[in-house]
């Protein structure tokens, strides 16, 4: 089983990160998420900053991972975050799982993007045509964690 | 000392990014710490009774029960956005 | 929302088709799924072979894209399909999701899954040391249908 | 005229791989089609009396209550094993 852990402001490739997912042993399935900034609703969006606590964001990813890791047989977990400024449809956060099985990696990439939303310390402020707002926590965020329990 | 740190939108509101606090060697309750934070003045006390709250003692999460002593990192911030 | 399926010899490139799936307007998530050609336990698979029954496995794929559209909103899906002989770590199929939010990419993911499983017609014989045997459908496929029902 | 095809391990085992029946113009039952077929030879009957046996009238799933006639293409196969 391996970890890999990043917390960064360059871009990422998921072609990369995928090829590197496919090759562990005995992997029959590579689940990948990725998340991209979206545009508003009505469209005002011009970019928005990812804030994050250095040091704690890198614990936080990587004790995830092994919570993951100790649920579900796993090949590979691999989590990118970005951080800094992003524009709409730019590449926010990569989670990919390799295992043998396919529940077992669908159910590990959801569970880490759920922990993720609510344990890992990044905020988002979005700067928009009506000024600059920091993004809310998301209800449905926290019930998903529910299900884990 | 202890090193406290805010973060995002509490970083903001309070106009603070870091504060150092002297605790003459005792280990101190997270709730009490708070608590003397949030009488340095209104703006203070209003964004740190905050039921939302995060707080985490070197770098990981904790409850406000948790304890802090001399040298530890204690950080508060809001609700995390990120994914 | 648009979905594309595909059934073929040739391999496909999962680079290729995540860069169509984050092009999607108000994307904000893309899951993926690959599945690989995994070793035996007692490592003598040379190859397999995948059959199908041709036009239907097309029919099939774009049924069960359309079911997952009347359940979620989806932004595009696409599903790629190997037929034909493969070895070992090889890539057999693809399915890729693009949607706003991360729960229903995930959930449109693993239910194309579970239903391809059941309802696609292709059909695996391994090849191995010990000669060639079809492969026995897992009683874990179906049960896996039982929680969309 | 009704084609049958057979796929996979029952293809194989049937030694088949599609068969002509003729229905004259009369619309029967997938049941009573496969009644037929079994009655071919012992071989027949064993493999096509399989109860995990799946069917297909013009490639969509049916189950064998369904119907058939003149100019449908009828397929059966053992359950799927892609993905």
């Amino acid at each position: 089983m391996s970890i890999f852990v990043a917390v960064q402001s360059d871009d990422f490739c998921v072609a990369s990160e995928y090829n590197e997912l496919r090759q562990h042993a005995s992997c029959g399935a590579v689940v990948t998420f990725s998340g991209l900034v979206r545009e508003l609703s009505d469209n005002t969006l011009h970019s928005m900053t990812l804030e994050h606590y250095p040091g704690m964001t890198e614990q936080a990813l990587i004790a995830i991972a092994e919570q993951a890791q100790q649920r579900w047989q796993l090949g590979a977990v691999h989590i990118i975050h970005r951080v800094g400024t992003l524009k709409p449809h730019q590449q926010i956060v990569f989670v990919g799982i390799a295992s043998a099985h396919r529940a077992v990696a669908f159910a590990a990439c959801e569970f880490i993007m759920d922990y993720l939303k609510n344990r890992a310390p990044f905020w988002k402020k979005e700067h928009t045509a009506q000024g600059d707002y920091w993004v809310e926590a998301k209800a449905s965020d926290k019930q998903a964690l529910t299900r884990w329990e | 000392m202890i090193k406290i740190l805010f973060f995002a939108a509490l970083r903001e509101r309070l106009e603070c990014e870091q504060y150092l606090l002297s605790c003459d060697g005792k280990i101190l309750n997270v709730a009490t710490v708070l608590e003397q934070l949030r009488n340095r003045c209104n703006n203070w006390q209003q964004e740190l009774s905050r039921t939302d709250l995060l707080c985490a003692v070197n770098q990981q999460l904790v409850p406000l029960t948790a304890s802090v002593q001399d040298g530890d990192e204690l950080a508060f911030f809001p609700p995390v956005t990120g994914g």
